[in-house]
């Protein structure tokens, strides 16, 4: 899979966001998948971020940490980045007079890397342009060096300004400054791409939070409320952006706990209403998931993972939350824990949380993390006929709501444990939704009998969602199959890896490289987190010469989840849990080590203790 | 029960429930629920017409003794959930009940954030000055010389002045009601449900077993109507006056309304001209439009 | 073991208490072990309550479904309680012309039932007494039919009334009166105890609230901050009771968040301080943990079960929090979970729950639930002398003051993860407590390398916290033993169960019946929870015919963390989930049917999912 | 760091921190640190002997630029976990500051329960009206018609009213400054660090980034020291006034300060003559004494 990357780097808020989308945007058009990602600290203006374009006309949905080029905002980038070139690769920046140190010469030398000097302040001067411009400048140049069409660029930026006539013929001939650039050094450089895939051109750019916020309104919910949190707030932000389009009722709330709550009495009253956040904010919200658990109040949570504990690294991933989601909140119940893997199911998983929450009566706990909720995908248009809005035991129609008995609401002999549900302001018999333990039609019910039969009601559930739940996705060698079909037959299994999340896509980009093509390397992976299929993973286990855990977290809660439902210890596993997502070269070669070393050695390798954590 | 289809106009009796009353003897709840029923029956609406919200205490133990589609929640967290219920459905009224500890303590931001919304519910405030349920701790509203469960020297707080409170958030509907006039309670809450905006209504609760300070008889002789007296709940200032001094007499009754100031739901601008509520709106969306900007 | 049992039934606020704290008194005094249970609807006044005691001459810590004597304050007691009755078992009610219906005759003459009626009207009204009286009269009356001294009742009731004496005068007349009573019908009646053992007069009467208590304040705990919930208010109400007494610093505050974040401010500042909540209070503190996670700062919380979810049955008990406390938090981080059992380790804990938070600088959460935390002991008084101080790496002394560096505070490479700590207002070297992740000095720090070192470091310390547990506690017939002794040796073991937490006591009154008496039945019981140490355990399991979890949770949730740590399934489960704790009868017929089908048939019982719940 | 026996009385040289500060060009927060130092070194505390905690957001970002012993906790929790600090330790002064979004919003309920303990503990609010850190969201001190993140609609809710509710919880210190005067808020602060009870410290804080109505050069025309102008903070009338009416002009200085009222740990009758504090009080405690009345 031919690929290249490309990283801004500078301070935060000097503009690395806008030059990155816009080339983003430009390249797909013409033809490429780009896979975008954003690294900042937590502040608002100053510290040190990127913003990576990783390119190929192929899908790609990974980040390299080495680069074909690098455009420097500030001499920080200088400072910071230049070991991440790769051979031949070219330096672009706007720092006069920089000199390099004495390594970073000898690094120049021994990559080969060709350095420009782009002289952006003579240019803003020459043009009479503010500050601001720059930006323009510089991505026309970049532009330029990837060979692509002046005038695909200037109709991009166009968009951006239609109404502002004045402003946009100021960037227009920025456009034409920038891309005539010429390094007096150098002379005209040109970064090779491979050639287009048309395809592509149609394909949205997309962040996981916006395809989450569009699979939220295609499900149908009419309400948020949200709490600011990174990195669940983009998606709040979105979802108020979009607002007045959508005529969604939107509430920043005070607090998460008033977010849950206001959501949950929307749940109650028969809207589908939807809230987000964050690690500590979803301590907050775990005393109304028991809440709900009780009155049997369907509600959707998402669950944007950062690494904790406390405000930890609020601007940076992780997958540490799973056995927080699983577990947190008071007393026994059946929950149901997801996770979101990219764009593609970001959209998709929010109609089916919604499904499973009012078939189930229950909460559903949706996991997404910074990687996803920021990082930008080449996504092709959603399929939204696949759709079904399921409500499972709602009766709405006036005849049969006629014929309810209040007992029928919380009927602890109810098929699955799932009862009747109907809405406040039915024309039928009323009951309560109690927070006490309670008999059929609501009332506080302390006696032995009735409490052992609504904890059964409650947890029964669990057993038919389990049962209904998908298997996990099985891959092998970087092709989706049927999982069925590989569990007993066909080839022994080099590799078999596990992972859930944002992890999922950066493995099958390495089963897809070049290194690995053809291997018998399986990767399977779980969406449905919890309650915990484990079939198909036992079965597969056996067949397999070696297993190992990819996660990004310290524990491998996933492997702890497993180990609990099911017995099987998975010694080996590749975990991550500094802030950065799994890179693509990386990850590749944690796996090619493990496919030698299961060539040579059928023992499993050293457990958590020693498992080498990839950076 | 079972409904059959009502032809007559909802009566008392719709709204009794087998589910036996549990209060102590002399508890000023048995009041504000006979309260509550009149109001409701009076305001011509069906048990299944409405949503009332209880929060945890002796209070929301009245969750189970009514009929209506009722929600009993979590200990301080009645409004967000009203609200949310509220705003889901417009065309319910909802009405939410939540002690002095509930709303003062564990729960006071969601007062404070829920009057200056001004969502369009009802606040019921029982108003017993302590945690009944826990077996009377102090609340916030205690007074500060009494000694009670967990305070053996009293409590080291000041009490809250909750009324001021109240007022410095901008309200649009303050009333005062008292355990022991089911009358007058009754006509405040009719008042507060048909209120379009945050109603804050205070009921002053006996509570026999662990409030030995403001009695029944203590409040029986202290309280009045203050509108029977010719206030006027137009008027800002006295209102203020009158709620919060209460010394010597408790003003009861309407103590403010401000009948021009949009609630919630009216200033929602995504809102404006929707003629269905969030409830009936659930269904698949199409949502290509919103994506165009994104190719 | 010979034991007797008495039940006083009553509404809420009758004054059941009161009879049952006088004659447990008394009992306990003339030689008895006394254990006393009570069971009360989450209401105030009103509802069916009942106080239970279990008089035995032998140590005993459970209570029985069926009772020797009846003791019914309203006719509600008639009506709900007459099955309870053992043969031969007697009825003492206060419902003039009280007119039993059919099946109650029938089971009066099939079980030998003799009925008295205690005229309490017509007494009261002779001695001109006011209606609370009456509980005088019924206690008199009870102490008669005990055959105990009435002098030991009168100087009992005079300790209460010391500074009333005309309460004083009028109370004694009531004890004679009642004690002279005769029933017409029934003639003298006695109930038989076994002989004294004056081993017990010295011993303390206490409920495993007022042992933490003391546990807390002997601990050095100086301020305690809480919010009331059922069942921790006790523990909250007892210190406040003292304070005027111990000179701490109590604080009811406004909410659960609230008493976290002063307990934890109070310990970051170097004293020792203590909250306590239960359920969804524990939800809303989960967030507190998490910091106290990153800033390293030890912390005890108190967690007192009750059934869940949400407000689920306020006065009831449980052991459904295990997987809360030990997954609950935002974040990866050390933590430990330990339970209480008694009185006794009520008590000793407390110490050692603080100087395993100060030696490891994290949070550690003690899980107490409704039954010990108002289960009446018969209690031997505190040993005082073996509890020390620990206060781990804390640095005091001036000279070491001045030679620390703020490096010092977080130094990643600190050994096992533990790094010095001094206190604020310390003359020294100044540190951040860093929220967010940071470096050595508590400056927030991002980057990759510092947030894995920081990460490694605070997850390090739970090695050396599981290496320093102590083992699982192992009792064989009723009778302690080392574990290490029956691990590898010794005979085969008939029946071997797992438990933890109030189950304990009842199950060591069980191996102490005389149906087991004996019997190779071996018990592990874990005070520690999680980490978990499963090394003796897996162990146990080889050399056991039958292995048998004991829990008061739905899922088995101690079975749960056992398996996640170390594979091992026990799919035999006695679970209880009703709110009830386990009665000694029932579980002692539950192991019973174990040893039997041990001896008949060596394959396991089925799972969860058939899993016997014994009421 | 490592500290030597200091000989000198401090200087602000003390309170230098390595850490970069990383606050927007003209935040600020760059004046209220500055001030904070000065006052610090004006009372003559030296960084060990003080306790500074800091809420999460912009303002909370300060907490590893200065010297001291600081913590750096959850968003909207400093008040109770300051308390709690200082309870502990009565010896050192603990001074904690948040953001208006911290403390009006996720954190109100500390900050109301804190001015009714009237805990002995400064408390400085860094109000740039709007949530800073989490990129510009309106908090609920934000002017109603203001478009920011999140609502492009401006806020549906009232603007909280906080100095009125400020003074409806009975505080015994209210003052207010003005990032862009240091010497002021220098002033203010050693007054509220010396203040015997809870000293609340609105510092009106400009925002460049997000805030573009209460910019500095608006709160400069606007602002003006009343203290200067002959206002007695003993007044409590006239602070209410001065305090609330923030139209046309805005009044800073110490606005209110009462002196007699009992802060909470005098209050508490358990410590009353005892001399240490909970920190040096940890050791092994003989509890037989209590356990008595239970044989
Ligand atoms: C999160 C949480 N904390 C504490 C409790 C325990 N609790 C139940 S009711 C109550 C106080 C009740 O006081 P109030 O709100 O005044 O109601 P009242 O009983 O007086 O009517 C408390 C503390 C709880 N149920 N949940
Ligand atoms: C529990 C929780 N919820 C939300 C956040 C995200 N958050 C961090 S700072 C902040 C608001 C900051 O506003 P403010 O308190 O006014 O501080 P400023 O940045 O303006 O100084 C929020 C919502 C968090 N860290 N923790
Ligand atoms: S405790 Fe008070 S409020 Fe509760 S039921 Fe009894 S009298 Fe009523
Ligand atoms: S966003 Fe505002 S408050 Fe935050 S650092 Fe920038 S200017 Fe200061
Ligand atoms: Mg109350
Ligand atoms: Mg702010």
């Amino acid at each position: 899979m031919p690929r290249i990357s490309l990283k801004i780097v500078g301070a935060s808020g000097q503009g690395i966001n806008s030059i990155g989308a816009i080339i983003a945007k430009g390249l797909k058009r013409s033809g490429y998948c780009v896979f975008g990602y954003r690294e900042y600290p937590s502040l608002i203006k100053g510290g040190h971020a990127s913003y990576q374009l990783d390119v190929s006309n192929e899908r790609i949905c990974s980040t390299e940490t080495k680069v074909d080029v690098l455009v420097a905002l500030n001499h920080h980038g200088l400072e910071l980045n230049m070991e991440e070139l790769k051979q031949g690769g070219i330096v672009l920046h706007v720092t006069p007079g920089w000199q390099f140190p004495e390594h970073h010469r000898k690094l120049i030398a021994e990559r080969s890397l060709r350095i420009i000097y782009f002289p952006v302040d003579d240019m803003l001067n020459r043009l009479g342009a503010r500050a601001i411009l720059s930006n323009v400048l510089l991505t026309a140049f970049v532009w330029s060096m990837l060979d692509q069409d002046i005038d695909a660029l200037k109709s991009l930026v166009g968009e951006t300004f239609a109404k502002k006539k004045a402003l946009l013929e100021l960037n227009i001939r920025c456009i034409d400054e920038g891309y005539s650039f010429v390094d007096p050094e150098q002379g005209a450089i040109s970064v090779a791409l491979p050639p287009p895939d048309k395809g592509f051109a149609g394909h949205l750019l997309i962040t996981g939070s916006q395809a989450m916020g569009l699979g939220a309104v295609h499900a149908g919910v009419r309400l948020y409320a949200g709490y600011p949190m990174t990195p669940s707030s983009p998606l709040l932000s979105f979802i108020a952006e979009l607002e007045n389009k959508t005529h969604m009722v939107v509430k920043q709330a005070e607090d998460e706990i008033t977010a849950a709550q206001i959501v949950s009495g929307a749940m109650y009253m028969g809207t589908r209403a939807l809230t987000a956040t964050s690690g500590v904010g979803f301590d907050l919200m775990s005393e109304t998931l028991s809440l709900n658990a009780m009155i049997e109040n369907p509600t959707v949570f998402v669950l944007a993972q950062r690494p904790g504990p406390a405000t930890g690294l609020p601007t940076w991933t992780a997958q540490g939350s799973l056995l927080q989601a699983a577990n947190c909140s008071a007393g026994e119940f059946t929950r149901c824990v997801i996770s979101v893997s990219n764009s593609q199911d970001a959209f998709d998983l929010m109609p089916v949380a919604f499904n499973l929450a009012e078939q189930y009566q229950i909460s559903v706990i949706v996991l997404t993390d910074k990687q996803i909720a920021e990082a930008l995908y080449t996504q092709h248009p959603y399929d939204q006929e696949k759709t079904e809005i399921d409500r499972g035991r709602l009766v709405v129609d006036p005849e049969k709501l006629k014929l309810l008995k209040s007992s029928d609401r919380f009927n602890p002999h109810a098929q699955g444990g799932v009862s009747l549900r109907w809405l406040p302001g039915s024309r039928a018999a009323t009951y309560c939704a109690q927070g006490d333990e309670h008999n059929s039609i609501g009332a506080v019910d302390e006696s032995s009998l009735n409490t052992k039969l609504q904890i059964e009601k409650r947890l029964r559930k669990c057993h038919g969602l389990k049962a209904g739940l998908p298997a996990p996705h099985l891959s092998i060698g970087g092709r989706s199959v049927e999982t069925s079909d590989w569990i007993d037959t066909g080839d022994e299994i080099e590799l078999l890896a596990i992972g859930w999340g944002s992890t999922g896509d950066v493995f099958q980009d390495v089963m897809r490289s070049d290194e690995l093509r053809g291997r018998k390397i399986a990767y399977l992976h779980f969406t449905y987190l919890w309650p915990l299929r484990t079939q198909e993973l036992q079965r597969l286990a056996k067949r397999s010469k070696h297993i190992v855990l990819v996660e990004q977290n310290y524990q491998g809660q996933l492997g702890m989840l497993i180990r609990m439902e099911c017995g099987l210890d998975i010694p080996d596993k590749i975990l991550k849990y500094d802030g950065r997502p799994f890179f693509y070269d990386e990850l590749l070669s944690s796996v090619i080590e493990r496919c030698a070393s299961t060539s040579e050695n059928e023992k499993t390798s050293p457990g958590l203790e020693h498992a080498g954590s990839p950076s | 029960m079972n409904i059959a289809l009502q032809t007559q106009p909802p009566a008392l009796s719709d709204y009794y429930s087998e589910t036996k009353c549990i209060w102590c003897d002399g508890c000023g709840n048995y009041g504000i629920w006979t309260a509550v029923k009149y109001s409701l029956v009076e305001l011509n609406l069906y048990p299944w017409q409405v949503c009332l919200c209880y929060d945890v205490g002796c209070n929301g133990n009245g969750s189970d003794k009514i009929e209506g589609y009722r929600f009993h929640g979590l200990h301080g967290r009645v409004i967000p959930f009203a609200a949310g219920a509220k705003l889901a459905n417009m065309k319910v009224p909802v009405i939410a009940f939540g002690g002095d500890g509930a709303t003062f303590s564990e729960g006071i931001g969601h007062l404070i954030h829920g009057v200056r919304s001004n969502y369009p519910i009802t606040f019921v405030l029982h108003n017993n000055t302590n945690f009944g349920l826990t077996t009377g701790q102090a609340s916030s509203l205690t007074p500060q010389g009494q000694a009670m469960n967990t305070s053996p020297n009293g409590i080291p707080e000041h009490t809250l002045a909750s009324m001021d409170l109240v007022f410095s958030l901008n309200p649009t509907f303050v009333a005062r009601g008292f355990s022991g006039d089911i009358k007058l309670m009754t006509r405040i809450l009719k008042a507060a449900i048909q209120h379009r905006g945050f109603a804050f209504v205070e009921m002053l609760q006996a509570c026999p077993t662990y409030n030995h300070f403001a009695t029944h008889e203590y409040l029986l002789d202290r309280y009045f109507d203050a509108n029977a007296d010719g206030h006027d709940p137009g008027n800002l200032q006295q209102a203020r006056a009158l709620a919060t001094q209460v010394q010597d007499r408790i003003a009861c009754g309407i103590l403010y309304q401000r009948r021009d100031a949009p609630d919630f739901y009216s200033r929602l601008i995504p809102r404006q001209g929707v003629e269905t509520t969030c409830v009936e709106e659930v269904r698949r969306y199409d949502v290509s439009e919103y994506w165009k900007e994104l190719v």
